[in-house]
């Protein structure tokens, strides 16, 4: 899939790999291909570092980005995949257990979203958007974490909750409050990185801890940009104003200060070169878990009490409005 | 076929909760009769022919639910503070606050339910729409931080149609920031109680509001995460008859009690009388 | 609804009755009147006093017996009923509540099996078999119990767990398996009362406590008698052997120290004088109340650990069969 | 249709699960194909045809997943007392001490998984159908308490058929008694792993069996709590295909993984190389 606004560069790619094949061995059209190549560096430099919020949406949303797969298999020595709520049902559309990360050689429960590898994967795991059954396995885990003193990483890939007739009838935002809940008092390290979408209260069940990485052009919405411009703008094809109305990107949530951390991606996002984009995760990761590793359980609780208590856009009426 | 209610048409423009607030009888949009407004407003705008539950205004559910004059409001004065400069956003909360005379869409203090001191909380759908922004976060953690200094019972009656999108990802952490303070709450044994009414939705649901020892929800209330309306758009199902009511809530297991708005106080005496 | 066993004495009170009618306020037919009553007495205490177990069985499965309905309105000043497992549906089959004890004010978390009081409720109740949910909404129960430092007491009627497709699906036996779990650490006093029938791990799941009492014509097994005979004996016939063999009344088990007391019926079985066998639970659970009420937690649970853990019918090879 | 297998069929008369205990060959009740004893043997009667999984005894499940010599057996010498004194038990008990080896449908001690010391028990289907008696519920309430007092990982295998009916109320009382002893060593932070094998129903799925941290069923296992025959007896319904089985356990939110015989020492060793 290209995206409208990468199509200048994936133009110019092609044109390049034409002239290379017309030109062979031969150095006759080493010229022009030089000079397509500047055009192509500078287009997606150009491109690239200047992406409007709801472009990089789009790019959290390409099919082609890293997703939870990726990252476990490339960043875990061994996954030990646990599954099923214990009540009802087993939600492949998240997935957890226990991990070795190759880099640092640390064991987490690593937890994330899955939005499949294939149709037919995709289609299984309900693009990535949990059902109950779902929020109360990553609840189960969250616990189990909490018993062997484990670190929890979360792995934040989702377009949001689900809105369906089941998962409203198995309770939903009942499942979501619990792991809300279960991440407050959990005794160990929380550290969520967000990889790609983060929307609405399906994504915060996963991203609330003592550490929030974000991918540069990951995002974290209360509500889908389309839906937040079908409401308040009713009309959904304002959805890039509403994307940056809501600032929504990882900048604005580093400037928030309600994320640590904005992780670079590769020139042209994480889909052009996932491999790097793995990498830098898994080097942040590896810090953060050294870091908080040794934080004792009390700590972590009253800190991570704090940080979220005071995350807010209000003030006492007269006075300058700033975070209080 | 039960009409589905439209949200815009239950939003309770008076005190009443219906008609112009210089009208002496409207006519109730459930079940057409024709009903006084001083009686609606006796009976705390529930229908006195169909008992149809219409919203009522968190000041009013301070009269209904407090003993008299025991109600201490706290934190008064605190408002939204539109940190992205939203378009708009700013007159919207200036005109939700002349129209309620609220400083947002929550009402929070402490007060008294049958002698017993308890930190209570009441939302205010009124407020553009009861949606869930900071100031909304920040009363409900300061109410449950009282209830855990103090050692008081909590209770909290939501309504609300889900997130302040105004305040773009602040609105959506306000859902970690009651949790958390729930959450510290929990740890004691002091009880809190959650009464949802008609409508409770999205952030509000999927984080204080249910977490609750006992829940209790007025009849007929439209409670749940995603919207009946947004369902349908989505998956394009036809939703079965009292899908997402205080009923069907019920009946799925997720709230205790169905109880009707006037005999709510009664109600919760009785159940602090066994907890508090 | 006459048991078999009772139909001599429901005979002699009919032709007692149709005497009375027929003497009218004349004395004539006085004597023989008396002559009845007295054979009616000594029939009475003939037939009840020597119930066989699987006759007991009958009268604890009568539908005119106590059921917890009865004790509820009897028992409680107030009940304030609670209500679903918070994950899949509310069961009718057994409910829960706050209950203010009448007689000895004692604030308790009452649960029982509810068999209904009519043909719809009784329906809609499943006779009191349990589906999951019954069980996790109990065991949502036993933990607000818990938090509030209230004394749970369970009333156990149920025939037992329910053989049904959708129990199954839901995982009935790792919502019991929970109960147990959870009463095991219950830090406050668990009083079970049986007050009918006692089947399977169904009944288990709310009979594991402090202190069991049982009346004197309920019963607790592993299995139903007929179950047992079809297995056992090839032969559901033979109900009443199984019964027999399977030492399940209120005495077998005082016996064999698995109950603590058996509660005395009214002659002819609690159906006949409901007032007087509730009054007697009534009065035994406030004193069982007011005894484990001063007891603290640590206490509690180590107790009801030594009681659980020493119950058994093993022995050393080679030594005497004794409990260990 | 796949036919459904009966507990009579499946009992293992020989270490092998298959056959008299001098044919050199049988015939796999599930695939059709003749299987050498031998080659079933050392698969752990796995058909290496059809991979389908019949019964293993405890002495072999021990010797499938602890490593060699590692495995010392505790609480040896306890028996049933028949204190009912049930028609035909003490005869029962006696055939099934002589047939297999077995004070009763339980081995436990202690033992090593990938050098790394476990409380471990596994029943015995071959033993009265792996019901649970005392003498199953005292050893595995043993077994629990030992990984308690070492701080011990500890892994149960089971395969049961339900309760042990001669011994009445005791039977039933072996769930409290594993319960409780289950519940104060989940208290600490040792891990406690389940593994439900075919057939697992009954007391023992009601209990201890399914209270585990991460719960392992292998593949095709009959896993319940009231057996197929009996619902269908019960409501006169028909079952689908794969009810019960350990595929739809894991379906339904019951099980963690399904792992296969073969693989099943390997996938511990993973799993308490991160929790032990
Ligand atoms: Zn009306
Ligand atoms: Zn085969």
């Amino acid at each position: 899939m290209i995206l409208e606004f990468e199509r200048p560069v994936k133009e110019l790619e092609a044109r390049i790999a034409d002239l290379h094949r017309l030109a062979g061995p031969s150095a006759e059209l080493q010229g022009e291909i030089s000079r397509l190549e500047d055009a192509l560096e500078s287009a997606k430099r150009r491109i690239y570092s200047n992406l409007s919020p709801y472009q990089r949406v789009q790019v959290a949303r390409h099919p082609d980005r890293p997703n939870f797969r990726a990252y476990r298999d490339a960043l875990a020595d061994d996954f030990y995949e646990l599954s099923g709520d214990r009540a009802h049902g087993e939600d492949p559309a998240v997935r957890g257990g226990f991990a070795r990360l190759s880099r640092s050689g640390h064991n987490v429960m690593l937890i994330g979203h899955d939005k499949g590898a294939d149709v037919k994967s995709r289609v299984k795991g309900n693009f990535g958007m949990a059902h109950p059954e779902g929020y109360r396995k990553v609840r189960r885990l969250y616990e189990l974490a909490g018993r062997f003193g484990m670190p929890i990483v979360t792995l934040v890939d989702t377009p949001g909750a689900f809105a369906g007739r089941q998962a409203e009838e198995r309770g939903q935002a009942w499942a979501i409050s619990e792991d809300l809940m279960a991440l407050a008092r959990s005794p160990v390290p929380v550290i969520c990185m967000v990889i790609g979408e983060g929307g609405s209260g399906g994504a915060l069940a996963m991203c609330a801890g003592d550490y929030v990485g974000m991918l540069e052009n990951s995002y974290l919405s209360v509500i889908a940009p389309e839906a937040c411009a079908s409401i308040i703008f009713r009309d959904p094809g304002r959805a890039a104003e509403a994307a940056a109305a809501m600032k929504i990107t990882a900048r604005d949530l580093k400037e928030q200060k309600i994320v640590d951390e904005v992780l670079p991606e590769p020139l042209g996002g994480a889909h052009n070169e996932p491999d790097a984009a793995i990498e830098a995760v898994g080097e942040t990761l590896g810090l953060v878990l050294s870091e908080l590793s040794d934080v004792d359980p009390q700590t972590l609780m009253k800190t991570r009490y704090e940080r979220y208590r005071r995350i807010g856009a209000h003030a006492a009426a007269g006075q300058d409005p700033a975070l209080s | 076929m039960h009409r589905r209610r439209e949200y815009s048409r239950s939003v309770p423009e008076t005190e009443s909760g219906l008609g112009p607030m210089d009208s002496v009888f409207t006519k109730c949009e459930k079940c057409g009769q024709p009903v006084y407004e001083k009686d609606l407003r006796a009976r705390f705008n529930v229908c006195p022919h169909c008992e149809f539950h219409y919203p009522l205004s968190a000041p009013e559910r301070v009269r209904l639910l407090l003993d008299a004059g025991s109600f201490e409001e706290r934190d008064r004065g605190l408002v939204a503070a539109d940190l992205l400069g939203f378009e708009g956003y700013a007159e919207k909360v200036e005109a939700a606050r002349k129209k309620t005379g609220l400083d947002d869409a929550v009402l929070s203090g402490a007060g008294e339910i049958g002698g017993r001191r308890v930190a209570f909380a009441a939302m205010d759908f009124r407020f553009i729409g009861g949606s869930m922004g900071s100031v909304v976060g920040e009363r409900v953690a300061r109410a449950i931080e009282m209830a855990y200094a103090d050692g008081l019972p909590l209770v909290i009656v939501s309504a609300s149609g889900g997130a302040r999108m105004f305040e773009g990802v602040y609105s959506l952490m306000q859902m970690a920031k009651t949790s958390v303070a729930l959450s510290r709450y929990m740890e004691g044994s002091w009880p809190y109680v959650s009464v949802l009414t008609d409508p409770t939705f999205g952030g509000v649901t999927a984080s204080f509001a249910t977490a609750a020892d006992v829940v209790i929800a007025e009849p007929g209330a439209r409670i749940g995460f995603a919207g009946a309306r947004v369902i349908e758009g989505t998956t394009k199902e036809r939703l079965p008859e009292g899908f997402q009511t205080a009923e069907f809530q019920r009946e799925h297991g997720m709230a205790d009690r169905i109880v009707h708005r006037l005999a709510l106080k009664g109600d919760l005496e009785r159940l602090l009388g066994f907890v508090a």
